[in-house]
């Protein structure tokens, strides 16, 4: 496991409760109206073929660090109230939660900004990698244009 | 010396994940590239690869970037997680 | 209490629990790589006043009606798997759940988007009216025309 | 007949919640306000409101809208859940 600097980010094998997550992100918080959350879980099919696993490497000490700018940028850019993102590493199968990313606010609108803003950097900038095992064999995913695109939009 | 690594496919694809290199001679991460493609046909192909990416000391950074001993540069393809 | 006629929405004086409604959303539903989920909650302050409780009173049957309306928009303007939405009516207290919105899709972008347009179209259209108990004593909110604004840009 | 419902701040204004009128002579929303704000200064004042949203039959409508018997009208202020 890798040692965590900020108790805003984990980085870990283990699942993770998104009950719990939200109920931390709300305990003795009644000044905050807003809570969006996304979480990323692992599909059956992409791009036409059927997944069975998806194993995902990751660089330890650079991916807390690139998460920690990115959570930093966002709150610099939104009015925020508290912030978590979760993010799994190792072998993940169908149905799994692979990421989390929950964001507190005052107003709805900084919520929801501010947690897409943290998946699309997320998506571009931190330093993981999903291995694919299909049908066809194993095979590193490539990474999309779409998603250099959305992120440079914000 | 400096620390390199390298990560997914091209950790595989180079059946290598960390090596040691001394700084002598190599002033930026371009110096760094060119250094490990000499080695041989295969190391050549890959870091030919233009959209491979860079991080020195944890930070994302491009070709121009200064590296000198005791840093740890990495060198990986995009990024695919979330 | 109100006779629902979708099951992706309900209008209910009782809690709900976040991690069931995402539960559902989620079983069986192996396709769909991204859940985004919106919460609202009672805030200890409004524009400057320490608020003690506040009741919500609706249009029963039109307020069914116009949240249908707006999934549906969001179905056709969006590659959506799952949709739920619940809000609450009665007399709720500080830091009570007052509303949710959970959206699942293939993809990420589709979720935070209808996830957000729904909220938006809710706060504009639903007939739903919020009576806030205070140290000063009680009165019906204003409508925000930042919420109207919002709303229009879609 | 035409059913009209008040909601929230405008039922507690008019301390009415339902009331029934007769759909003679009322063609629209615009002519079913008129009608209402001639009971009384209290009525009148309300009415003059032009914020004030209108439904017919659980759709939002403006004052255009035509009404006859059966349906049932809506006048509430502009709406704050979420």
């Amino acid at each position: 496991m890798t040692e965590n600097t900020s108790p805003e980010i984990s980085i870990q094998t283990t699942d993770f409760s998104l009950a719990d997550e939200v109920a931390l992100l709300e305990h003795e918080n009644a000044c905050d109206g807003a809570v969006v959350t996304f979480t990323g879980r692992v599909r059956d099919r992409n791009e036409g073929k059927h997944v069975t696993s998806l194993t995902l490497e990751h660089y330890p000490g650079m991916t807390e660090k690139s998460l920690a700018k990115i959570l930093c940028t966002a709150k610099v850019r939104w009015r925020l109230g508290r912030v978590k993102v979760i993010h799994r590493v190792g072998e993940l199968f169908i149905g799994d939660q692979i990421v989390f990313v929950g964001v507190t606010s005052k107003h709805r609108q900084d919520a929801f900004a501010a947690n897409e803003f943290i998946m699309d950097y997320l998506k571009v900038q931190a330093p993981f990698w999903k291995k694919e095992s299909t049908e066809q064999g194993n095979n590193w995913l490539d990474a999309k244009t779409s998603d250099e695109n959305k992120a440079a939009k914000w | 010396m400096i620390k390199v690594v390298f990560f997914a496919a091209l950790r595989e694809q180079l059946n290598c994940s960390e090596l040691s290199l001394s700084s002598e001679n190599l002033t930026t991460i371009a110096d760094l590239k060119a250094e490990l493609a000499s080695k041989d046909d295969k190391w050549q192909q890959v870091f030919a690869n233009s959209a491979l990416l860079s991080a020195v000391n944890h930070d994302m950074v491009n070709s121009e970037q200064a590296i000198e001993a005791g840093d740890e540069v990495a060198f990986f393809p995009p990024v695919t997680g979330g």
